[in-house]
């Protein structure tokens, strides 16, 4: 691979990941010397501050990723505060429950038992810290959720086994076992 | 070439697929489709019954190989063919002279059930160019990560008004089996008296061993119900294909005259099913109802 | 503000956003014209296509959004589970096809072109966030379904109109007007 294609291969993974990624991570995918790898980071991150690009790439927590640069810190803030509300919505809220009830839980079971994608409603609370993430599930990979401390406190109690039991919520339906079939595993 | 598997979209074109052995066409199914579509066959020269016997033996052999996806191919099949029956019998009919207004009804159905097979091959078609371009676009992978934490540290203080019970509630309501939505007006809070042809048949059968030949008008003088009347219509013809009965007829929309032709060993029992089974569930069902009811 | 202050600027707004985000959105936040905004932004989808960045601007689904380019796919995707959905069946695609044509539809309809009952894959394909009900309709009081924009995101398409052209896949009907009519709804 020439140098630009190989710094171009890692401008595409770190534009899509969420969180930062080290050297030997990203030496390793690329199939390169980590030394190399560190040397092309260097040199992106150079490069995108020279041009006074929007975004820098910041090597963070022994990391790198993308971040939108301080100096537009002003017009980011004003987008992100805009429409933001102080309130969960009701997906939010029923999404949070399931994560709740059922944690760790990827997200394609909550869609399964919620009937509808839950991609972004997710995000939101992860963003909202009321959840995060717990690793992945060893037979589909995907990443599980789980409520946070924050989510406790808010809700007012000391520790998940502390929820209030939900089958009595359930008209006719006493063992949640039967929901679970209902729904299968992990769909990936 | 490898068989897809079931997660695999198969986009028509390229898949190994059922061919058609006939006299005058010998490829794979969607081929001929596409030639009738573009009426370079004239379908009513196409020999369905071969089609049937040759597809049957095509989805006994994909069965035994253990491939999956025979029944979404086999009722994709039951779907065209269907068509392509009422297309050839559209087809039949003597639609040479226009000569009323039920011809010109003749030619309009026949061109629907034309129309009907060309949309559901293009839905087929723009189904593999929606598997195709999903595929191209699914290498692309879409920035979307969480805020920076500088920013998300701005976001204002969430509202939080639930109690743990309140909450368990909201739980019990996300967890609780969605019922599948009705797709048409339910009907089935409308209550009809079961009605089985059978037992029409029987009940007939009885009479007019008993009485000699009568008019279909005396054997439907007591019936209460539009329902049943049409149910001993149907139970007469199931008759006659059973050879139970013979009709006689003056004349044009003269009495119609019903008399008994079988022997008395005859039973209902060896009519069709094609309605008892219906019948019999409907008859379930509504005495369920009736139990709820009361 | 400099042209190439605008363009940054965009550029560290874009950074943040985890959805498409419309022309006229973003020229509320820079406070700028939304045909300035709107070239700039071409502007800059055309540069990173010019340098070959492993990143490219994009218009999907009514909005502007980063995306890693597809040539780096294989690499990226050792990094992002996420959006390595399962594929769809054959009968889901058709299913989805007839519904992105006839929006909004009800099952009862989607069936009857399809031949086959579709209660089942209606239903994945509202889970995998496809598709989405649109009320019901008003005669039969059957509940409708429509495309989501999620839909016009993994199609790569700004809008429902977007959608490849029905006809030329109607073959020898010189009449399509007469096939909508008997069967209602247009069909793009």
């Amino acid at each position: 691979m020439q140098d630009d294609r190989r710094a171009a291969a890692l401008e595409a993974v770190l534009m899509v990941v969420d969180e930062p990624i080290g050297t030997a991570e990203l030496a390793a995918t690329l199939e390169l010397a980590e030394p190399e790898v560190e040397g092309l980071l260097r040199a992106l991150a150079a490069e995108y501050d020279a041009a006074g690009r929007g975004f820098e790439l910041r090597r963070i927590a022994g990391g790198w990723r993308f971040y939108s640069r301080p100096e537009f810190a002003d017009i980011v803030s004003r987008h992100v505060l805009e429409g933001q509300t102080a309130r969960l919505t009701q997906a939010a809220l029923e999404t949070l429950a399931v994560i709740a009830y059922r944690q760790p839980v990827g997200r394609a079971r909550i869609a399964a038992i919620r009937g509808v994608n839950v991609d972004s409603v997710v995000k939101t609370l992860v963003t909202r810290g009321l959840v995060e993430e717990a690793g992945t599930d060893p037979e589909s990979g995907a990443i599980l959720y789980r409520t946070t401390s924050y989510f406790l406190e808010r809700l007012g109690i000391g520790s998940v086994a502390e929820l209030p039991r939900i089958s009595p919520h359930l008209p006719g339906l006493e063992a949640i076992a039967d929901i679970e079939g209902a729904y299968g595993g992990p769909a990936g | 070439m490898a068989l897809p598997s079931e997660e695999l979209p198969e986009p028509a074109p390229g898949r190994p697929g059922f061919e058609v052995r006939l006299e005058n066409f010998t490829g794979p199914f969607d081929l001929l489709l596409g030639l009738i579509a573009k009426r370079r066959l004239d379908v009513t020269e196409v020999a369905l019954a071969t089609v049937t016997d040759d597809f049957i033996a095509y989805i006994r052999a994909l069965r035994a190989k253990g491939e999956d996806w025979a029944l979404d191919e086999a009722s994709e099949f039951l779907v065209i063919a269907a068509t392509l029956l009422d297309l050839k019998a559209a087809r039949l009919l003597p639609a040479g002279e226009v000569e009323d207004e039920e011809d010109v009804a003749r030619l309009e159905a026949r061109d629907l059930l034309f129309a009907r097979l060309l949309q559901y091959k293009a839905f087929k078609e723009i189904a593999g160019i929606f598997g195709q371009t999903l595929e191209a676009e699914g290498r692309r992978y879409p920035r979307s990560v969480s805020l920076e934490p500088a920013f998300a540290a701005l976001l204002p203080e969430l509202v939080w008004r639930h109690t743990p019970e309140q909450f368990a509630a909201l739980a019990a309501g996300a967890f609780a089996p969605r019922e599948a939505p009705p797709s048409e007006v339910g009907i089935e809070h409308l209550h009809a008296p079961p009605v089985s042809v059978r037992e029409q048949a029987e009940l007939l059968g009885v009479r007019l061993r008993a009485s000699g030949p009568l008019s279909f008008r005396a054997l439907t003088s007591d019936a209460d119900s539009r329902l049943l009347v049409v149910a001993r219509f149907l139970a007469l013809l199931e008759l006659f294909r059973d050879r139970a009965v013979a009709f006689e007829q003056a004349g044009p929309l003269a009495e119609l005259s019903v008399r008994w032709t079988a022997g008395e060993g005859w039973t209902a029992e060896r009519l069709s099913e094609e309605y008892e089974d219906e019948a019999s569930g409907d008859a379930q069902s509504l005495a369920g109802e009736e139990q709820h009811a009361g």
